[in-house]
């Protein structure tokens, strides 16, 4: 490997869809030197995937080159003018420049173990000593080296280990260039920042370049050299995070760095210390499938406040809030409403419990019937359970609408015409217009870009004092949690490990975990100001 | 009240509810070509009676006569004009057909439905019968239904369509089991919709392309089915292209087109459908893609 | 380390307990097949003892014949019978004729075996190629061709199938026997001119629908994310069909070869009927003809227990190569 | 050898069209390199013969034969003491004379002195005997059709000789020994093992599938003339008929009416026809409306074209009925005016007996011959002519036969290989077994009891006249045709003979056959 050029760079690329269809990536290009970690920002469908692919010499179906080159370790693997030899850049794929996926968990061959798949890509590059290699890169990322691990199916990792594997496997063969492309998202915020610090680790150690593709600004910048924000198919801004931060001239990103949750704890609201509990959750024990998944949760809710409960996925969090809601019916313990004991399954309890808990589903591609208008996805809820009539309901949907900031016209479109964005205040509007005295938000915010996340989570406080609700709000991002609520749960593996006013917390974790939740919200800000 | 910005949308917001499938399908030439086939068939049977040469019951030349003036198609069994027997014998075939694959397609997709909403005890015991009444091969199972009630063309239809409602349940299982996984459908729960409305308003608007891809399917396997029964002499006796397969198939060495005919009718039908419905499944993966 | 690490235990133990498990499944829906099969020909109008005797039949005869074969006795008693004997090997004894119903039906049985074994073992190898040759080039006109091709005979009934080619290949160019009057003194497969038609209709109606299986699932398996991902790793394409595509479909295309199985076992129906092959196609059409309740109940039964085999072995495939079916989640 | 098609290598995948194709080329060549399996290589004579359908239903034993398949194995396995031969008339066949008292109350039977069992055992009046004793003992279908014998006055007078002293005195007695269903058993008889004195034994028997027949070399009456005898079931008449063209089988049973010119037309075939006393005949149900009523039971006579049901089913191959049973029985009387297609005549009956058309009748039949349906949907075209709205229902054998046989307005049954007293007495008279029509008519029954005594012939015939002048003019039965044997043959098979009233092709004596 002697004599090899690191990094890699792009120019000019130009990509349109079809001959004549739709620009992706407009002209732009973007240089990673070796040992260098550069961060590529942008939202959804800015273009920064494809430019990560164009890298490894792979545009989607339908994608035609128009313009441009990527050229890593001085070798040309894409080239618009004149198309690289197909066995050369299969063999420049995996040893020159190599991938980490975005879900390892699908990427993974799920038939064969993970040390096979290890030892497939040396295989294919004519490298022998397969397990030698596969215990040192093993051990590099911070996996076991003894064969046991290598023997194990995909599956029968976590989504830590998994994308451990895969960044094994992108090194193993020493890169110039390795491109990763979102590989964070779905971690825990504490395996994220594992897996960072490997990735940190990595390319200084190994002298490879790494593109490293993200929409969560904050994470790029506690983590890279250089950060290029991507905008409409071209790279708008570019520097260094702490310049970024501070200079930042474009207007896309200056709204991306103004809606980065700040860590300060919201100020409690002292007129609740004394206000009547609204919502009890007394000792709830859920069970799927007979296994116990969360352990004597207890907390309360006072009219008009607001509780965050803070864990990583598989803590009991959205099973919790689900059985407030009546939608998860199997648990022991008890969910009181105005000290009245609800019925476990949401078809039991009375129109008017049912009307008083109102939910927020994570996912708002999900949450509204597809084959429905909006309007009418929100008027039947205030048909159901405030018994209105037609033309009330319907008055009522367009009202709630134009409370979460959507538009009258907004009623007559079907939730695919909507972003996700607009989509959450829709979902908002649906529970709204119930009149509720709870509402549950079970991580509203997770799968939204970070400047639409910032808007809708406003949007929920203001919200909150404005109808006067309480609020249940789900989260794995303890500075979200800050920002919305006076108290805080912290839930890990069903268990309340911490539970008191949200300011306190952060600013005393009594267990470990809390600490180390604390740490990680922490560390993302290291370099903000 | 708010001072957020609200993405502003132009274009005024309107949408058709079918309107996505129809469009998908309408730039698809196989489904165009399905269509045509479909539609071709269909005039047929519908203008046949009228346009027939001669009364289908008439006797117009020696039993299997070959094809001659005046006689295009050729004799059936007992000297009457093919021509006229397959423009007129559409009609009844295509009930059977289209009925036997309604009934089981209504019972197999309210069946389907109500495992997807119920329990995993209830769900899993009736998946685990639906399974066991799929491991006999349909023909099978038709054969014994019919045995047991006689073959007659409601007994026939019936037992097709019998054999029907397992397959589509599953089908249709599946599908509600993602609509079931979706918020969409635990809001409406939280919102107190009953039983009724979960599955008409939430389930099954968001199934319905499954469910047509699925009739189509079956509409197929009916008309097959209902085909090939008359072959083994389980037939409904009126003038209908499944009984003169059954009638004719005794001289298929001599009048060759007293048998096919019918049998090329049914195929084309049946290609169409195959078309039109495998346009439709592409267009519902596409839509679900999205 | 959290809960997801726990390794799931790949040994021999909870393979058995798995395959001890789908065995008991398989004999619960045998179990759910005979109250079906049983209790809908118990429903028969009309009854055997008609069909023995014909149009000269007395009332005190059809008496007689009743309560010899036992006909008057309660239909639960009748069942629990007839279900002692399944479990003990005995298939009862043909209302029509007196003989054991296995002796009656061993010919029959070899020949339809025969024809099913040679046809399952075209098929399913052709609609595994076929499959996968429209799945890697998906919209070429390979894949079109193919497809087309599946699709217009998956629109014809199976006896269409069966006559064109007897009218071409035995009438037009007499290359084989129309007709398969299998001498029962001789095993079938010493008679491979008369199994020719019946095992190419065979494989005609049933590759359809096992290529179109294949080629989804290879298709999906093509488009997903560790194909993408080893194709950006520089694997070879070869390999990647092998390792990455096929090897991923062999436990859902073992199930779907298992419904191809069904299928051809149903399409002995018609095929032994258009060649007058004489198997348990041809005898189970002739009994439910006849009313003989206990070779419709025998060969049902075979057939059901065939296939719960078919698909225990389909299952065990797929737990041998999809790891992920052994795990303990 | 068919099983080995190459596993296919990911490598390979470009070339795999061809390879399938390849394949499937592959099932059909082997045709070709497979010899047949039907030739023999040695000299013994193999006669193949196809017939439509054997059944898991056939019989071993000759008195519980219902089937076609039966009725081949009592043919060949045993015999009958007397037979229909081919002049129509009966003949002995295990007897050498069955002659009659002085008032045809007793009957003396002579046996063949030279019959054996196919175990080398002489055939002797004891076994006629026990036969006969065993039918009713056992309440089997043939004491149903013998009312008339005793079964304790049956005596064997020597070895060879048996005497029947009847219950009442019966001309008909030899014809009632013909059929197949009477063969005549050894005394020690077990069904299980079917020892015959009849031409061929049975060495094969999968039921449904195939029966095969060794030729019994030591016949009494000569040799058959074939070496084996192989009977091969085939699904239908089509197939049995594309088996005999393509040289699979030697001899078609029954040939359908509508196919035999194409076996005619194939060089080397041909196809063996000639008249029958078969009928399938349409059975009006006196009990019910309208057909209690004698003036439509006429009217429909009237409503059916005999010579175009000929023509359009039957392609011409058939005989006209005049609504009496039999013309090949010497009794038969065909003086008797032909009724003529007169829907015009049918319809002034109808409305000048105050019906008013069209009149709606029922009509329920099976598929109990080939042709049956056919001949029901002819009759629904013609008879809509006369008046006639009938509604056709077409059943399945098992539910035609079931509990509501007998209580159908209208019916199509299979009659017909039966002499005309026993036909008679089978489905006409007040008496009869199988009465479907519910007719009675006291005049027709003494006529009947009279004819049956007595014993000149002449005298015979004219009450025979009588009686068939009442079935002509007010009977429940339409006798619309009588159908053709239709034989398809191998040119190598000789030997063919008509058996007018014997069912069956030949009667399914087959050891009239040869080869070559």
């Amino acid at each position: 490997m002697s004599g090899r050029m690191g990094g890699g760079f792009a120019r000019d690329l130009t990509i349109t869809v079809g001959r004549h269809g739709s620009v992706v990536l407009d002209g732009t290009g973007i240089e990673i030197a070796p040992g260098q970690v550069v961060g590529l920002a942008g939202e959804t469908g800015s273009g920064k995937s494809t430019l990560g692919l164009a890298m490894l010499g792979h545009l989607g179906p339908g994608l035609i080159a128009q313009s441009g080159i990527a050229v890593v370790a001085g070798r040309p693997i894409l080239d618009a003018h004149s198309p690289v030899d197909p066995a050369r850049l299969r063999d420049e794929r995996g040893r020159t420049v190599s991938y980490v996926p975005q879900d390892p968990g699908s990427a993974l061959n799920p038939g064969i173990r993970v040390g096979v798949s290890f030892a497939e890509v040396l295989r294919a590059h004519g490298v022998a000593d397969a397990e030698a290699r596969c215990a040192e890169l093993f051990g590099a990322v911070g996996l076991r080296a003894e064969g046991q691990f290598a023997r194990r199916y995909p599956h029968e990792l976590s989504g830590g280990q998994q994308q451990r594997v895969a960044i094994a496997i992108a090194f193993a063969l020493d890169p110039a260039l390795v491109v990763m492309d979102e590989p964070t998202t779905g971690l825990d915020v504490t395996t994220k920042h594992r897996v960072v610090e490997l990735v940190r680790r990595l390319a200084s150690e190994r002298d490879a370049g790494v593109l490293f593709i993200s929409h969560d600004l904050q994470l790029l910048l506690g983590l890279t050299d250089r950060i290029a924000v991507m905008h409409g198919g071209a790279i708008v801004e570019e520097g260094r995070p702490d310049a970024l931060l501070t200079s930042a001239t474009h207007p896309y990103t200056r709204k991306l760095i103004g809606s980065l949750p700040s860590a300060s704890a919201r100020p409690e609201r002292p007129d609740l210390e004394s206000a009547p509990a609204v919502l009890e959750v007394s000792a709830v024990s859920a069970r799927h499938r007979r296994v116990e998944v969360t352990h004597e949760v207890s907390f309360s809710v006072p009219r008009g406040g607001c509780l965050a409960i803070v864990g990583e996925s598989g803590s009991g969090k959205t099973t919790t809030a689900r059985a407030i809601a009546g939608l998860h019916a199997d648990f022991g313990g008890a969910v009181r409403l105005h000290g009245v004991d609800l019925a476990h399954d949401v078809s039991a309890r009375t129109q008017a419990q049912r009307r008083d808990i109102q939910y927020v589903f994570q996912n708002p591609w999900g949450s509204l019937n597809p084959r429905r208008r909006i309007g009418a996805s929100i008027a039947i809820v205030a048909r159901r359970l405030r018994g209105l009539g037609r033309a009330e309901a319907e008055e009522a949907a367009v009202r709630a609408l134009e409370a979460v900031g959507l538009r009258a016209d907004h009623a007559v479109a079907l939730p695919q015409r909507l972003s996700g964005g607009q989509r959450q205040r829709a979902a908002l509007a649906r529970a709204l217009v119930a009149r509720p005295e709870v509402l549950v938000c079970d991580e509203i915010t997770s799968s939204l870009d970070l400047s639409v996340q910032a808007e809708v989570v406003a949007l929920l406080s203001n919200l909150q004092e404005e109808f006067g609700m309480a609020m249940v709000f789900i989260t794995h991002d303890l500075a979200l949690a800050s920002e919305v609520a006076g108290q805080t749960v912290v839930l890990k593996d069903g268990f309340v490990v911490e539970q008191g006013l949200t300011s306190a917390v952060l600013a005393r974790p009594s267990h470990p975990y809390t600490a180390q939740l604390v740490a990680a919200a922490s560390a993302s800000y290291r370099s903000a100001p | 009240m708010t001072s957020l910005d609200v993405p502003d949308i132009t274009t005024p917001i309107h949408d058709r509810h079918t309107g996505s499938l129809l469009r998908a399908m309408l730039v698809d030439p196989r489904a165009w070509a399905g269509a045509v086939a479909v539609v071709a068939v269909v005039v047929v049977t519908l203008l046949g009676p009228l346009i027939a040469p001669t009364p289908p019951g008439e006797f117009v030349a020696r039993a299997y006569a070959a094809p001659a003036p005046g006689l295009p198609l050729g004799a059936d069994n007992l000297g009457r004009d093919v021509l006229s027997r397959v423009l007129v014998g559409g009609g009844a075939f295509l009930v059977e057909g289209l009925i036997a694959a309604a009934l089981g397609i209504g019972v197999g997709v309210v069946l389907g439905m109500l495992i997807g909403i119920s329990g995993r005890r209830t769900a899993g015991f009736l998946l685990f019968l639906s399974d066991s009444v799929m491991v006999i091969p349909q023909i099978l199972l038709v054969l014994i239904i019919l045995a047991a009630f006689g073959a007659n063309p409601v007994t026939l239809t019936v037992s097709v369509a019998l054999a029907q409602i397992a397959y589509t349940a599953r089908v249709v299982n599946a599908a509600t089991q993602g609509v079931v996984t979706e918020d969409y459908f635990r809001a409406a729960r939280a919102s107190g919709a009953g039983r009724a409305g979960l599955l008409f308003r939430e389930v099954l608007p968001n199934i319905i392309g499954v469910v047509l891809v699925e009739f189509g399917v079956r509409l197929s396997v009916c008309f097959v089915a209902l085909a090939s029964l008359s072959y083994l002499g389980f037939s409904s006796g009126a003038v209908s292209w499944g009984a003169m397969i059954h009638e004719n198939q005794g001289g298929i060495t001599l009048q060759p087109l007293a048998v096919f005919a019918p049998v090329i009718m049914i195929a084309v039908f049946l290609l169409g459908m195959n078309l039109v419905r495998d346009a439709l499944a592409r267009a519902v993966a596409g839509r679900s893609a999205r | 380390m959290t809960t997801r690490e726990r390794v799931a235990t790949s040994d021999t133990g909870l393979i058995a307990r798995m395959i001890l498990r789908r065995v008991a499944i398989g004999i619960g829906m045998l179990a759910v097949v005979s109250l079906l099969v049983f209790f809908a020909t118990q429903a028969l109008p009309g009854d055997i003892a008609r069909q023995l005797l014909g149009q000269t039949a007395t009332p005190e005869q059809l008496a007689r014949i009743r309560s010899e074969l036992g006909l008057d006795r309660p239909a639960i008693v009748q069942y629990l019978d007839w279900v002692s004997g399944l479990v003990t090997g005995n298939l009862g004894d043909s209302l029509a004729s007196g003989t054991p119903v296995s002796e009656l039906l061993a010919v029959r049985v070899s020949n339809t075996a025969a024809l099913v074994a040679i046809s399952a073992a075209i098929t399913l190898p052709l609609g595994v190629l076929l499959g996968t040759l429209a799945a890697r080039r998906s919209g070429s006109w390979q894949d079109v061709s193919i497809s087309s091709l599946m699709q217009g005979i998956l629109a014809l009934p199976e006896f269409v199938v069966g006559i064109v080619l007897v009218a071409v290949f035995a009438g037009l160019f007499g290359l084989v026997p129309p007709t398969s009057p299998l001498d029962p003194r001789e095993a079938a497969l010493a008679q491979g001119d008369l199994l020719v038609l019946p095992v190419a209709t065979m494989v005609l109606i049933a590759t359809p629908h096992l290529t179109e299986s294949v080629k989804t699932l290879v298709r999906d398996q093509l488009a997903g994310d560790h194909v993408r991902w080893a194709r950006l790793s520089g694997i070879r394409e070869s390999r990647i069909l092998g390792r990455y595509a096929l090897r991923n479909v062999a436990g859902p295309s073992a199930q779907v070869g298992g419904v191809t199985i069904n299928y051809l076992l149903g399409g002995t129906v018609a095929v032994e009927a258009v060649y007058s092959f004489p198997g348990i196609g041809s005898a189970l059409v002739a009994a439910v003809a006849g009313r003989d309740i206990v070779v419709v109940q025998a060969i049902a039964m075979g057939v059901a227990t065939v296939l719960v085999v078919t698909f225990l072995l389909a299952d065990l495939i797929g737990i041998l190569t999809d790891p992920r079916l052994r795990s303990t989640r | 050898m068919f099983g080995t098609t190459h596993s296919p290598r990911p490598r390979g995948l470009r070339r795999s069209i061809p390879i399938a194709a390849a394949g499937l080329g592959f099932v059909l060549l082997l045709a070709g390199c497979t010899t047949s399996s039907s030739t023999d290589d040695d000299t013994s004579s193999v006669l193949t013969v196809g017939i439509a359908s054997l059944s898991d239903a056939d019989s071993l034993d000759p008195a519980e034969a219902t089937t076609t398949g039966g009725y081949v194995i009592s043919r060949q396995v045993f015999d009958t003491l007397t037979e229909f031969g081919p002049d129509g008339n009966w003949t002995p066949q295990l007897a050498t004379a069955v002659e009659p008292g002085d008032t045809a109350d007793v009957w003396t039977v002579t046996l063949a002195d030279d019959a054996t069992w196919s175990d080398g055992d002489p055939v002797t009046a004891d076994d006629v005997v026990a036969t006969v004793k065993r039918w009713f003992a056992e309440e089997l279908p043939p004491s149903g059709s013998l009312p008339f014998i005793d079964p304790d006055q049956v005596e064997a007078v020597d070895e060879h000789t048996v005497k029947f002293t009847l219950l009442y005195p019966t001309v008909t007695f030899p014809e009632a020994f013909t059929s197949p269903t009477t063969a005549i058993v050894p005394a020690d008889f077990d069904p299980a093992k079917p020892i015959g004195s009849g031409p061929f034994v049975l060495s094969d028997n999968d039921p449904g599938v195939q029966l095969t027949f060794t030729a019994n070399k030591d016949y009494f009456r000569g040799a058959p003339g074939v070496d084996e005898l192989d009977v091969v079931s085939f699904a239908d008449a089509t197939s049995a008929a594309s088996a005999l063209t393509a040289g699979q089988i030697d001899v078609d049973a029954s040939v359908d009416p509508t196919i035999v010119d194409v076996i005619d037309g194939t060089t080397g075939y041909s196809v063996f026809d000639y008249g029958t006393s078969g009928t399938l005949t349409w059975v009006m149900n006196t009990q019910q409306a309208p057909f209690d009523d004698p003036v439509v039971r006429q009217a429909l006579r009237l409503a059916v074209d005999r010579q175009q049901l000929i023509d359009q089913v039957y392609n011409g191959y058939g005989t006209l009925g005049n609504d009496v049973f039999n013309p090949y029985d010497p009794m038969y009387d065909a003086d008797l005016p032909q009724r003529e297609y007169d829907p015009e005549a049918a319809k002034a009956m109808l409305e000048a007996a105050g019906y008013t058309l069209p009149l709606a009748v029922k009509l329920v039949g099976t598929d109990n011959q080939p042709t049956s349906e056919r001949q029901n949907e002819v009759l629904v075209q013609q008879a809509a002519a006369a008046g006639f709205d009938i509604q056709y229902e077409f059943v399945d054998s098992a539910t035609f036969y079931g509990d509501a046989y007998g209580t159908y307005p209208l019916s199509l049954s299979f009659w017909g290989f039966l002499g005309i007293f026993d036909q008679a007495a089978f489905t006409i008279t007040a008496t009869a077994p199988y009465n479907s029509s519910h007719w009675t008519d006291p005049e027709y029954d003494a006529l009947f009891d009279q004819a049956i005594q007595t014993v000149d012939d002449t005298e015979r015939k004219d009450l025979v006249a009588q009686m068939q002048t009442i079935e002509y003019d007010s009977g429940p039965y339409i006798v619309p045709m009588f159908l053709d044997a239709l034989v398809g043959l191998s040119d190598d098979v000789s030997g063919a003979t008509a058996y007018p009233n014997s069912d069956g092709a030949f009667g399914y004596n087959f050891r009239i056959l040869s080869l070559g």
